[in-house]
């Protein structure tokens, strides 16, 4: 017993991004190389802050999904939720607006926060009370969400009102030190992100139970109650998303945020996420949004790929991002 | 002199007629860069409306834009970023779905989505004698959608022709296809269908033919696809007229913006192409038998 | 010799007992594994519960720790009734249980894995600092050499064992419950453990032990409860209790024997030759040869890397071999399949991990290895597989209460039996048997002994590797000692003793040593 | 070794639908009655068999994917896999129509078939041999097969030849004493599918896999060739779909398949397969294909809903048919 002391070789890891976790920032340098080599312009500031300010949105909804997944859940509504969002939103500011003026844009965000929180308790309840699998769970109230905007907006659009566009255009637009606030608004929620899942007694048991619900659960946890907090956490980040997003279009329509889940999903597995549950990486996630935004920012600056191939060439980087971030990790 | 660039930003080919727009472009793309060597012309499709804002953004960080010849995903989301690419002093040629500020736009070739409904109703209305029961396709909820069915029903107010129902099927021939036998199981009296985009109509032809229902008179869609015109052609019972609504209006627009360069005076204005009915006697005006739509 | 050993009235004593259970009665889905069964348990006593295989005793256990609810009977906690909904309400009662099974996330380091649903907060944020030293001196106590920081996933099956102790000792404790603790442990890691577990006791603290191997208990026991096909035989005061009367009081006969008499017979024939063998990580230059007809130990601590010289043979880890050669014939097998193909068995030492699909019936779980041979034809001979089974659970005598049971509802002894059963299936040659009675009653220890040198006597070849030094001696014909990878030396004959056995697994210094007084006396 | 005599007891559960598995045909029998009562023309003869006919394709592919997810896999890619088949074997009969004539539609068969088969393997080796989660090896070749079609049709549409289109109508529009053609297929494809699952080597070998990969190695199981193997069995179904498909509307175009991997992972789960594999239901897997379909059609024939909210009433149904299902479970 006298030996424990000589402990065994200890990795400096002090906040939480190992050797093994540099996969998704490898496959992001070789992905910046080879965007430098197809066209210069790739690297220029101007693009690269559109493109990484364009990433916010999967980022920051990706980093409530990286809870979501690592506790073991999935949520496939995040787009229709965010589009949801997005709707009630704008129809809150645009009826309060005549009353309040721009202090209707404080007010509809937090009409916001408020919709994404209840959204997540909704998928969180189905998920957890109703045993359902998240798959499908999700997948209903995808459908729901999207049914809800549609019947809102009577089939079409709601734009924001003209009297708020200017007030909450810098909310996009705007910048901080030359540092566009949609990036700054990700790196918050992904160092609050980052804290939560790493440093509180709330992140461990999170992964806890995506790594192994029964001994979660012999260890007097509520799987419930984890999980469920997870899937709220996931409504607040979209919400949060959503927040940033109204300016940039200036309208919610029944297709705005379409297909997002998918590109959620694969931003957080190509971060390093386990979709198994058990593992999570906030700041891989973060990556991951960012190669997906730069793949296809890479398909419009190359002039090599047939309109018709994009979907195809992205299909294949994506793959090889993910065998680069494998090979990285044995 | 300089080479001058053009951008032309669409949707990607989710349905039959953005396919036609996506080969229309290219075609236009490839004649002009051959025609006139001072132009380049480079197309680029987006899948969603903020695949598209990413898409404009990217082109004008990146590369000097003379122009920018775009049918936007939706209206609302475009205006912004376009007004944005417009301040840095490039020409804007919007096609089909105008922007919000039309302000903005230099040069706007559309189609009559109104038109596109309402023509139909009259048709519809007229042979009808003004009595019967329709059913009736949509297809996304979307801007283009909401003006069809205005028109149409717009069309048809003051009339006897009722609206039994009215649904979803995302311009998509396989859901078109069952959601028409569903109408024909619900409904025994079904008088005219209309499905207001022909890829949907091809569906619902499909599901009345198995059906062996004799009582549906029409069935009418509306874009000018070819098969559809064919059929017009042929003088088929079923579906004797068509609206047309070219997805060649992009390469108009992109000839009209090449011209602007390429040519003595500057073109400006606005252009709105009319949907009048197809009819036998005047089909082969509209169909191009090398285009896939 | 049945001496007049009254079982002693659960009620008397001097001390009032922290728990009771009063006729507990456990049912799953209307088969009943446990019915009136009655015991309590006093601070500062170690009151061992010993059965056969299935018996009930970790049902017994999971009722006192609120794992399971009881179908009737009472628990009754310093007096007064208690009933437990949930695990934590046990715990949060002072009742700790170490599973039988590891309990613990593969993915989550050994301090997450300790401190799960309790972690040590520091103004909301996780004080990783604190509670690493805490896992780190917990993990010390108890004799565990891993790191606190290792994946659970990177841990052998001991130290995960240890891991998990250390978890439920951690905090105050009332009761504590040892379900077979030292079943994956070695020689040198039983000590520790046993002395921690006697330090509870002079703390007061109540303590539940089950275990199979009776010596132990003979060592700990203040009082010995036997269980016997779900039913109480009774408690019994541990003073003048031999391990031969507690066995036969658990199989309800006298029991004779363990070991089965030593086979005599020539050997020459080789029938297995690995030469240079190299598993990075874990082998360095091994060469040993298996003669026909032998029954060749392998022993040596945890670590030594005895099953991963055997997971490299069947192509499941990278390794190299300088030659493999199978009755003479040179052999590399890119897989276990084709290691069955060519005759060989490996039986693994993790049943639950590496050897069953849990959550399936048994008769799929025999066959699952030997597929081709069961069903030779496309389609599945379902009812040629229930004969297997029904053949299976008769020679093996695997005890169970419906053969439409799911192989993770059999008892750890079963579970074994069953392996053991699908491995032959196979009819292999030459077997490899990893650990063969980790967890398993000293009768069908015996009965796995025997049939251990049947298979010899058909003219098999048999690996035994065990970290049971006992059970190494009582049956092989010759026995290997790995330590760090290396083997370190060779015990035959007459000097095969613990002592030797212990010297080569331990230290190298001694080793040469040792061989050279083997080679001179 | 004495006591054995008395041998334990064996229930008689011969041809693997126990009680336990009920489930999704308890929701399906719920939703008939439901749509009975709504509608009675629910009921009718010729709504029943358009309704089973429709739902042949899905369930065709999902009696594949009941392969690939109880071996602990996904396939995302089955909707533009079928596109992408369809239009080879359009492509390919037009083009040898003039020369053989009707001969080219059963040698467009075999192409589709191979092609699937292909597809199937593509899928097969990127998630074995590159050890990609086969969300996102999936999720990739969706891209690269939709990428593909898209390229080969110029975006558009192939419609079929029409000296083929009679000959080959029957395929779908077709019956056989009555039953149409596509039920019968999709009946003899369940039937050599649960043939397969249940009575063959592989069958067991697949869900050994899909329970525990460790096991299954340990017990001398290929992981790669039996994990491999059920994608290309996805290939083959896709394949057999797609064949039924082309008569329907005879035509490829670029929404065929559109999102059908959805509702073939939801019809699966639906039919008790697990998510996380190791358990397969072939004929919950056809009721589960019949419900989504009826799903659609009662919201077609109920008069209640809004048309933008039958997006909404179509998740809450799935939702209820999975609650269903769990509880009979227990
Ligand atoms: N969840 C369950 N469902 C059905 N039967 C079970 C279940 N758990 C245990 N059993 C049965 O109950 C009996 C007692 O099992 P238990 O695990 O308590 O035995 P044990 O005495 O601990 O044996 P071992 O010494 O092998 O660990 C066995 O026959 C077992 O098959
Ligand atoms: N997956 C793994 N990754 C890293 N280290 C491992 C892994 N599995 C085991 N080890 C370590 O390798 C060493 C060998 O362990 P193992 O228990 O398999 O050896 P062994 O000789 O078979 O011993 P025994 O069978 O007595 O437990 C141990 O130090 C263990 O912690
Ligand atoms: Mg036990
Ligand atoms: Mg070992």
């Amino acid at each position: 017993m006298a030996d424990v002391a000589a402990a065994p070789p200890r990795t400096q890891q002090n906040w939480s991004i190992g050797w093994g976790d540099a996969g998704p920032f490898l496959a992001l340098a070789a992905l910046v190389l080879i965007g430098f080599l197809i066209n210069p312009d790739f690297l220029s500031a101007n693009n690269i802050a559109n493109v990484v300010t364009r990433s916010a949105f999967i980022a920051i909804i990706a980093i409530g999904a990286t809870f979501v997944i690592s506790s073991g859940g999935l949520d496939l509504s995040v787009g229709s939720m965010a589009a949801f969002i997005t709707g009630v939103m704008i129809l809150f500011m645009n009826w309060v607006a005549p009353s309040v003026g721009t202090a209707a844009i404080p007010l509809g965000m937090a009409v916001a926060l408020v919709t994404g929180i209840a959204c997540g308790l909704l998928n969180g309840t189905i998920v957890t009370v109703g045993r359902i699998e998240p798959f499908i769970a999700t997948l209903g109230t995808m459908g729901i969400f999207r049914a809800f905007i549609t019947y809102m907006t009577d089939g079409g659009t709601v734009a924001i009102d003209r009297s708020l566009r200017d007030a909450y255009r810098p909310v996009y637009f705007g910048d901080v030190l030359g540092v566009p606030i949609p990036i700054l608004v990700s790196l918050a929620v992904a160092l609050v992100g980052a804290y939560v899942l790493y440093r509180t007694r709330y992140g461990r048991r999170c992964v806890a139970v995506g790594a192994n619900e029964d001994v979660a659960r012999y260890s007097g946890i509520s799987v419930t109650r984890v999980r469920t907090l997870a899937f709220v956490i996931q409504g607040v980040c979209v919400a949060i998303a959503a927040i940033c997003y109204v300016p940039r279009l200036g309208a919610a329509t029944p297709t705005t945020g379409l297909l997002w889940e998918l590109q959620v999903i694969t931003a957080v597995v190509i971060g390093g996420t386990a979709l198994r549950g058990g593992r999570g990486r906030i700041w891989g996630t973060v990556a991951g949004a960012v190669i997906l935004e730069f793949i296809a920012n890479l398909m419009v600056l190359s002039d090599f790929v047939s309109e018709y191939l994009v979907a195809a060439v992205q299909g294949v980087i994506i793959i090889i991002a993910m065998l680069i971030q494998r090979m990285s990790k044995r | 002199a300089e080479k001058k660039t053009i951008a032309v930003s669409i949707p990607a080919a989710d349905h039959g007629w953005t396919a036609g727009v996506v080969y229309h472009a290219n075609a236009a793309a490839k004649e002009i860069n051959k025609a006139f060597p001072e132009l380049e012309v480079i197309v680029k499709t987006s899948p969603s409306a903020s695949a598209q804002v990413s898409a404009i953004e990217d082109m004008s960080a990146t590369r000097k834009m003379d122009a920018l010849v775009i049918l936007p995903h939706s209206s609302e989301e475009l205006t912004t970023p376009v007004k944005a690419i417009k301040d840095k002093g490039t020409f804007i040629t919007v096609v089909d779905r105008g922007l919000n500020d039309p302000k903005i736009q230099d040069l706007y070739v559309a189609g009559d989505n109104v038109a596109v409904g309402y023509n139909t109703a009259q048709f519809l209305v007229e042979k009808m004698g003004g009595k019967g029961n329709l059913v009736v396709l949509r297809g996304i909820p979307t801007v283009i959608d909401d003006e069809r069915i205005k028109g149409f029903k717009d069309g048809i107010a003051g009339t006897d022709l009722k609206i039994l129902d009215i649904q979803y099927a995302n311009w998509n021939s396989d859901q078109a296809f069952k959601l028409m036998q569903d109408y024909l199981a619900k409904y025994p009296q079904i008088d005219a269908v209309w499905a207001n985009d022909d890829d949907m109509l091809l569906g619902v032809l499909e599901a009345i033919k198995q059906s062996g229902r004799k009582e549906i008179k029409f069935a009418l869609g509306g874009n000018g696809m070819k098969e559809i015109i064919e059929k017009v052609m042929a003088g088929d019972a079923m579906t004797p007229v068509e609206t047309p609504y070219p997805p060649s209006m992009i390469k108009t627009a992109i000839y009209l913006t090449a011209a602007h360069f390429a040519g003595h005076a500057p073109v400006r204005g606005s252009l709105k192409l009319d949907a009048p009915l197809i009819t036998k006697a005047n089909a082969a005006e509209y169909h191009f038998p090398d285009a896939p739509f | 010799m049945m001496t007049a050993l009254a079982p002693s009235p659960a009620t008397d004593g001097t001390v009032a007992p922290v728990l009771r259970a009063a006729r507990l009665c456990k049912e799953f889905g209307g088969v009943t594994v446990l019915s009136d069964a009655s015991l309590d348990i006093r601070p500062g006593e170690i009151h061992a519960v010993i059965g056969e295989n299935g018996a009930g005793k970790s049902t017994l256990m999971r009722l006192l720790s609120g794992y399971l609810r009881p179908s009737e009977g009472e628990l009754r906690m310093d007096g007064a009734p208690i009933a437990f909904h949930a695990p934590s309400d046990a715990q949060a009662a002072g009742i700790a249980l170490v599973h039988q099974e590891i309990l613990l996330a593969e993915a989550l380091t050994v301090t997450e894995n300790i401190f799960i649903g309790r972690e040590i907060t520091r103004f909301g944020r996780l004080d990783e600092r604190a509670m690493r030293e805490a896992a780190a001196a917990q993990l010390a106590e108890i004799g565990c050499k891993a790191s606190p920081r290792a994946l659970v996933r990177d841990l052998s099956l001991a130290n995960r064992q240890l891991v998990q102790i250390a978890k439920a000792l951690l905090g105050t404790r009332r009761v504590v419950i040892f379900d077979e603790p030292t079943a994956v442990l070695t020689h040198d890691e039983v000590d520790p453990l046993l002395d921690i577990i006697l330090k509870l006791k002079q703390r007061g603290v109540a303590i539940l032990y089950i275990s199979h191997r009776l010596d132990e208990v003979e060592r700990l026991a203040d009082r010995v409860t036997v269980l016997r096909d779900g039913r109480m035989v009774g408690t019994y005061d541990a003073e003048g209790l031999t391990p031969r009367r507690m066995a036969s009081l658990m199989v309800g006969r006298e029991f004779s024997s363990l070991y089965p008499p030593r086979l005599e017979r020539e050997l020459t024939e080789p029938a297995l030759e690995i030469e240079h063998a190299h598993v990075p990580g874990f082998v360095k230059d091994v060469s040993l040869t298996l003669r026909k007809g032998e029954i060749l130990g392998l022993a040596g601590m945890i670590g030594a890397g005895r099953t991963e010289l055997f997971e490299g043979l069947l192509g499941l880890r990278a390794a190299s071999f300088g030659a493999v050669r199978l009755h003479g014939k040179p052999v590399h097998f890119a897989s276990p399949a084709q290691a069955s193909a060519a005759g060989f068995g490996y039986l693994t030492e993790d049943r639950k991990g590496k050897g069953l699909l849990l959550d399936e019936r048994l008769a799929p779980n025999l066959t699952l290895a030997a597929l081709d041979k069961v069903h030779p034809f496309a389609g599945l001979d379902v009812a040629g597989e229930a004969q297997l089974l029904d053949r299976a659970v008769a020679s093996y005598d695997i005890r169970l209460r419906s053969l439409d049971a799911k192989a993770g509802q059999l008892s750890g002894g079963n579970q074994q039996k069953l392996l053991l059963a699908k491995m032959m299936l196979n009819d292999p040659s030459v077997i490899v048997i990893d650990e063969p009675t980790r967890g398993i009653d000293i009768a069908n220890k015996s009965q796995i002994y025997v049939f251990i040198q049947s298979l010899v006597r058909e003219g098999r070849s048999c690996i035994v590797i065990s970290s049971e030094m006992q059970e190494l001696i009582g049956l092989c014909d010759r026995i290997l000692v790995m330590r760090s990878g290396r083997i370190n030396g060779e015990v035959t004959g007459d000097a095969m003793s613990e002592s030797n056995v212990a010297l080569y697994a331990t230290s190298s210094v001694a080793s040469e040593e040792a061989s050279r007084e083997n080679a001179h006396g």
